[in-house]
């Protein structure tokens, strides 16, 4: 399909379901809703400015980052331009940013605030173009090469033009550092993500109604084949957390439905909930083990579910949990049975070699196989 | 602390008793004094105020109609007990003593606690102890307690009479078999002093008898009343004090119980018990010793001369003729009398307490008598002897109208002879346990 | 730097009891700058700020500030002046969150009357946004977000003295007194410390007179340093000037190492 | 089982008339963390006033305003001449200083209006209404309505208003709640007066009940557990606490009394408190106190 590329998908959902929740971001304690029409909106004024840059077709945008809104709209916003953008962990090492950097001699970079303008600044070429979120501590600099998003939002009119990304091409580029300090590239195109996402919708049931946290950035390849993919595919709400220190309080107020965690998200959940458990011998720690006995009659999971699993899910937000992904390297099987005994599933999902075998044996958990086809066939029509 | 002080108190008191005698007879203060362990401020205070309210005015009217009885003038003082027994303890042991060389001749606390607690000093003290309506029935037995009275009315016979008058109103005393009576007692030794008593009526009339308990102070009694619901009783008989008197008619109409089947005793038989529950007391039924109301010569008199002079001691005027007014108007038209009495026996001066004793001893109140007092009708026929201290043991009914009382029954009578004995059995009971040596009542004259 | 200063301390001297706590200190803060106050302990530091901001009334002296002058400061009169203070041993209401905290600091913006905030009509809708907004921005400033729901008292002491340094800033002070702000933290946590200092003095122009021990970091945070011992100025200019001076070396510098 | 849930009823019921007067002390602990002995006093002094207008013939809603002003007074008051000279004083002073106040309101409510007792009808007729077989009180009910008004709009102020958080600033540090240019003593005031505005409605509630009588009062006695279970620094907890008080009390009384000796309704509720003391020191509302070690 020609025009099987991530801005196409954007396009689609803002006409089929313009006034549904695309993203949800919290800003100053209160989350905020966009729908998909203005994202789509938004988008288009992102790739006039981008264009106005001198951004073109081929061109890489460097996004220094945490996980936040502006960065998925920029990146969609270059392929949208028939660009290529390339996400950069902002927690990796100083000499490792600075290394990556040099190597890519960037001309665009989004850096999220004055830490990153800095490390941008001291890597790049004089002519650099640095697009920042926040204007903190940035108000002494040399505006020259600086724009504030906001303010280039601002002043940019709502303007739309058809996407010249093709499906062929490379969507996003991911580069890392390996241990000779050397730099390591790896390209995804457009339809590969998509086809993979649409195997995760497949196999997970996913619809337009769940609700994703994307707590890392997307500079991982997992998070893009299985979080960033099906939310253009399936139309689902990405939401952001506040910041990456408040992932978890954010977390347990949205309640998401599908998470795309590694092995680190997991474990770290895991000791959340063991914290709250109480010591095993004494009477409660031994309540807690009858109530979660997974042979118990229908009384002992009843009394289990409502007294000890439901409050422990609530505790890491997963009350509403439907889809829990693992991506990357495996979890150790206590974790995976901790995990079980408070009846989250946890699925391992990697590369599109094994989704096949992987997806017979979640899809068993499934309660229905009817809406699943509905979702199916909606998919098909818009593709 | 209470325990420290005693063995001495009795000491000083026993020697500022001599000395005050002294000073009396030195001075020749022509006054007889009368200590009042009143309480106005305090939970009890409506009971308080009426009652001492009545009996000062009483005293007031003496000294300014008659100039004292014969010419001996009457001064009190008051000190101020809330109710609280420790207080009124303090209040006997400072006021005992007298005024000014004006010797004591009787205290009047109004409070069973105070006057369980003074009984023994009263005897060392040698001074009458007057528990008018109320107090320990046993000391109806004057030959094991010399100093106390309770006068009219004690509470074993209170409990008779209501017995009496409900079998009156079953249409004998016979068929109160099978019938099923409650009562609701004040969580005190006021309120469990009848308890035994009502238990061996029971058994003699073959009547069902409950006693539920209502905790001081008794502001809430919805389990006690849904308790009554339960029990469908057909009378109640309620033996409370203070706030629980409102609160138990309010809670009856609650949960359905008509209030002309409760029986009030004689402290849950005021103005002040009755009016506060409004509508809900419509048709209370209690005893009285006395009526209420402005209708005897005497208070008419006593209106004339003191509270229209402005010397009347209520704050509110409106107070005049209740009950508890009344029965302060009656307690001190029975001090008087005593006092009157002894008079005659011992000479026109003020009287030390031993006297007085005599004097209330001998009270012998007849209609001819009442009438010249202008309290025919307030106060019943009393004759008081060495061996009884209570002298009557009649009392009339009352129901209240929603805004007053009014009197639908002639003087009912408890049967004492049957009381008696048990009376008597407690009292020698008690002397036994204190080696008291009872008084001969047949060498008193 | 305006031309006028915005507090200017005149011949100030405090006693208590007959101890003289401050002996006849002068000395002006300019707007916006970062004034440092140091000294050995008992030098009368903490009591100057509390001279400033009306906890004690001064037995002599003038506090000017912003072109009033005032003989005595009340506390409430100061914090309606625009005066905001964090104390050495932390006075939060650890009881509460730290976004209730912070908002107590919003305190004197409330424009909305209590009965239109109680049934949420008139001005108390605009109001509660406009100062849960202010609280929140404050709070992203200081990057305390995750412990937004937080219970004070349970927070570790570094952070404590940061939701303090918060609640101050809320009120969007113009005079902010902090009495050792980085008493108790590690170098790390000075530093953090030190630059939310200096952002606050750069995004708001808050000018700022602080307490501090730690000398490395006095003379890199501050514009102005004013030198105390036993209740006298010893010392008054810059970093630079107040390191060369003879008499402050003799009263404080030299003895602290 | 009719009988049980009719016991039940009415103990929560009368539970809620516990919260009312329980409320009035909340209020004040939570402002100044002090356990205001007067509380029972200012609910007798309230009644006594508003009845006593009203016998004089004074129209309802103009002895309302009326008692309802002399109660801000009051308030204003107690914070010249008790509060605000005992400022930054241990809480212990503060409780002596309730204490005596107690006594000078009872003393003076006695003095103005006398000692005698007051009827007083509210015009809610006390008839009971027969609902699946129980018997209910309208009072009852109209007093639980009252109650829940009342709990709704102390939440609206204290939880919606800055005076609520300024409220529990003061009460968290005064120190820095001057800071911050909060008013202590506007706030004080402000306090006592709407537990004078609480005491007025409890003493209404109440006195259509007892009397208008000095052992108003005394309601306090039955305020002191609901407190203990609920925890001094929650109105909600103070309801909780109530309904709990009310409904096992009676309960007791009914199903326990005959076995170990009726009137145990005074002291049951301190056992019931006592053990919830062991249990959770902060009752079930009431915040932990949080030290730092």
């Amino acid at each position: 399909m020609a025009n099987d590329t991530l801005p196409h998908w954007l396009i689609h959902h803002a006409s089929i379901q313009p006034k549904r929740v695309a993203l949800r971001h919290k800003h100053l304690g209160i989350w905020h809703e966009q729908s998909w029409k203005s994202l789509r909106s938004e988008i288009g004024q992102l790739v006039d400015i981008l264009d106005k840059l001198g951004f073109g077709r081929g061109d890489t945008l460097v996004l220094l980052t945490h996980p936040r809104r502006e960065a998925l709209l920029l990146s969609l916003a270059a392929q949208w331009l028939g660009g290529i953008a390339a996400p950069l962990d902002p927690s990796l090492e100083d000499d490792h940013v600075a290394l990556l950097l040099r190597y890519l001699n960037p001309v665009f970079v989004f850096a999220e605030g004055q830490r990153q303008v800095d490390q941008t600044l001291a890597n790049s070429r004089q002519d650099v173009n640095v697009i920042y979120a926040e204007d903190r501590g940035l108000s002494a600099y040399p505006q020259t090469a600086l724009q504030h998003y906001a303010e280039l939002l601002r002043i940019t009119p709502a303007a739309s033009r058809a996407p010249v990304a093709e499906a062929g091409q490379s969507a996003f580029a991911l580069y890392r550092v390996n241990g000779e300090r050397n730099v390591q590239v790896e390209h995804f195109h457009h339809d590969e993500l998509l086809e993979e996402g649409r195997h995760l919708v497949f196999a997970e049931r996913l619809s337009q109604h769940e609700e994703a946290l994307a707590a890392r950035v997307f500079a991982a390849s997992g998070h893009l084949r299985y979080l960033l993919s099906p939310w253009l595919t399936a139309g689902f709400t990405l939401n952001f957390p506040e910041n990456i220190a408040t992932r978890d309080a954010d977390r347990r107020e949205l309640g998401p439905t599908l998470v795309a965690g590694t092995r680190e998200t997991y474990q770290r959940l895991e000791s959340l909930v063991r914290e709250r458990l109480p010591v095993p011998n004494s009477l409660t720690g031994r309540l807690v083990t009858y109530a979660l006995r997974a042979d118990g009659d229908v009384f002992q999971r009843f009394l289990g579910y409502w007294l000890v699993k439901r409050p422990l899910r609530d505790v890491i937000g997963f009350s509403r949990i439907r889809v829990p992904l693992l991506i990357g390297p495996a979890l150790p099987v206590d974790s995976l049975q901790f995990f079980k005994t408070l009846g989250i599933h946890i699925r391992t999902w990697d590369k599109v070699a094994n989704w096949r075998t992987l997806s017979t044996t979640t899809s068993r958990q499934l309660p229905s196989v009817h809406d699943t086809d509905v979702e199916a066939d909606n998919i098909t029509k818009a593709s | 602390m209470l325990s420290i002080i005693k063995k001495p108190s009795a000491l000083i008191g026993a020697l500022t008793l001599g000395l005050s005698l002294l000073s009396g007879t030195v001075q020749a203060a022509n006054e007889q004094y009368f200590p009042l362990q009143s309480y106005r401020v305090g939970p009890y205070a409506a009971g308080g105020t009426g009652f001492f309210g009545g009996f000062i005015d009483y005293l007031q009217y003496v000294n300014l109609k008659e100039g004292g009885v014969n010419g001996v003038k009457f001064t009190w003082s008051e000190c101020e007990t809330e109710y609280v027994v420790e207080k009124g303890v303090e209040c006997y042991e400072r006021l005992k003593k007298g005024l000014n060389g004006a010797p004591a001749a009787a205290t009047n606390p109004l409070s069973v606690g105070i006057a369980y607690a003074t009984l023994d000093r009263s005897a060392t003290d040698k001074l009458p102890l007057i528990t008018i309506n109320h107090g320990r029935t046993d000391s109806t037995d004057g030959s094991v307690f010399p100093y106390v009275f309770p006068l009219q009315l004690n509470p074993y016979s209170e409990v008779s009479a209501i017995i009496n008058y409900i079998g009156d109103k079953s249409g004998g005393l016979d068929k109160l078999k099978g019938k099923k009576i409650v009562t609701l007692f004040h969580g005190s030794p006021y309120g469990k002093e009848t308890n035994p008593i009502l238990e061996l009526l029971a058994k003699k009339y073959g009547f069902q008898v409950t006693l539920i308990e209502v905790p001081h102070p008794g502001n809430e009694q919805q389990s006690q009343w849904l308790n009554i619901r339960r029990i469908k009783p057909d009378w109640v008989i309620l033996r409370g004090w203070g706030v629980m008197n409102p609160v138990a008619l309010k809670t009856a109409q609650k949960t359905g119980f008509p209030a002309d089947h409760i029986i009030g005793n004689i402290w849950s038989n005021s103005e002040e018990d009755a009016a506060p529950a409004g509508a809900a007391a419509k048709g209370f039924i209690s005893i009285t010793t006395h009526p209420s109301g402005t209708n005897f010569p005497v208070l008419q008199d006593i209106d004339k001369t003191v509270l229209k002079a402005g010397k009347g001691n209520l704050q509110d005027s409106k107070r005049f003729g209740t009950v508890y007014y009344n029965l302060g108007v009656v307690n001190g038209i029975l001090n008087v009398e005593a006092v009157r009495v002894a008079q005659a026996k011992f000479g026109k001066r003020p009287l030390t307490g031993e006297e007085v004793r005599w004097g209330f001893e001998n009270i012998k109140l007849d209609d001819a008598r009442l009438k010249q007092l202008g309290a025919y009708g307030l106060v019943q026929p009393l004759k008081l002897s060495c061996s009884d201290h209570e002298g009557g043991g009649a009392v009339r009914f009352q129901q209240w109208d929603g805004k007053q009382w009014k009197v639908i029954s002639d003087w009912v009578q408890a049967d004492r002879k049957l009381l008696r004995p048990i009376i008597e059995e407690s009292s020698h009971k008690y002397a036994k346990e204190k080696g008291i040596t009872p008084r001969d009542c047949s060498k008193e004259s | 730097m305006g031309a006028t200063p915005l507090l200017e301390l005149q011949r100030i001297s405090l006693s208590f009891k007959g101890v003289k706590a401050i002996t006849d200190i002068s000395f002006t803060v300019e707007q916006g700058e970062i004034c440092a106050l140091i000294g050995p302990n008992g030098a009368g530091k903490s009591s100057l700020l509390n001279v400033i901001n009306g906890v004690y009334q001064p037995d002599q002296g003038l506090i000017g500030f912003n072109g009033q002058r005032y003989q005595k400061m009340q506390s409430h009169q100061a914090a309606v002046q625009g005066i905001a203070r964090t104390f050495q041993n932390i006075a939060l209401f650890k009881g509460m969150s730290v976004l209730d905290n912070v908002l107590t600091g919003r305190n004197l913006k409330v424009k909305s009357s209590w009965i239109e905030q109680a049934f949420h009509i008139g001005r108390a809708l605009a109001d509660e946004i406009k100062q849960r907004q202010k609280a929140e921005e404050i709070i992203d400033f200081l990057r305390i977000n995750q412990w937004r729901n937080s219970i004070v008292g349970t927070l570790p002491y570094g952070l404590q003295k940061r939701v303090e340094l918060a609640r101050a800033l809320a009120s969007e002070p113009r005079l902010l007194l902090l009495d050792e702000p980085m008493a108790g933290m590690n170098r790390e946590e000075k530093s953090e410390m030190s630059a939310f200092i200096l952002d606050t003095q750069r995004e708001f122009g808050t000018t700022v007179v602080l307490i501090e021990h730690d000398i490395g970091v006095v003379m890199g945070l501050s514009d102005h340093v004013v030198v105390l011992d036993y209740g006298k100025k010893v010392g008054d200019g810059t970093p630079d000037e107040v390191r060369k001076s003879p008499e402050v070396i003799a009263a404080y510098l030299g003895t602290t190492h | 089982m009719e009988f049980f849930l009719e016991v039940l009823t009415g103990g929560l019921l009368a539970g809620l008339m516990y919260s009312l007067v329980a409320i009035g002390f909340v209020l004040i602990y939570k402002a100044s963390g002090v356990f205001n002995f007067a509380q029972g006093s200012m609910v007798l002094f309230s009644a006594l006033t508003f009845v006593s207008l009203l016998e004089r013939g004074v129209p309802f809603w103009v002895s309302f305003a009326v008692t309802l002003l002399t109660m801000i007074a009051l308030a204003w008051a107690i914070e010249r001449v008790v509060l605000r000279p005992l400022v930054n004083r241990p809480p212990i002073t503060l409780f002596m200083a309730t204490l005596g106040l107690s006594y000078i309101i009872e003393g003076v409510a006695q003095a103005m209006w006398g000692a005698q007792v007051h009827g007083l009808e509210l015009g809610i007729s006390d008839a009971p209404l027969e609902i699946g077989g129980m018997l209910l009180s309208q009072f009852d009910l109209f007093s639980a309505a009252t109650a829940g008004i009342l709990v709704l709009f102390l939440s609206l102020l204290f939880n919606k208003t800055r005076i609520g958080i300024s409220l529990r600033a003061v009460a968290d540090d005064q120190l820095a709640a001057l800071a911050v240019g909060i008013k202590l003593q506007r706030i004080w005031m402000i306090v006592w007066a709407v537990a004078g505005f609480v005491g007025l409605v409890a003493g209404l509630l109440w006195g259509a009940r007892l009397g208008v009588q000095f052992s108003l009062s005394l309601v306090v006695l039955k305020a002191l557990p609901v407190l203990i279970i609920g925890g001094f620094t929650s109105i909600g907890g103070a309801i909780v606490g109530g309904l709990i008080i009310g409904a096992s009390e009676k309960l007791a009384e009914v199903y326990l009394g005959p076995i170990i000796g009726g009137g145990i309704e005074n002291w049951f509720p301190y056992v019931l408190a006592l053990l919830f003391l062991l249990v959770r020191p902060a009752g079930i509302f009431g915040e932990r106190a949080i030290e730092r070690v």
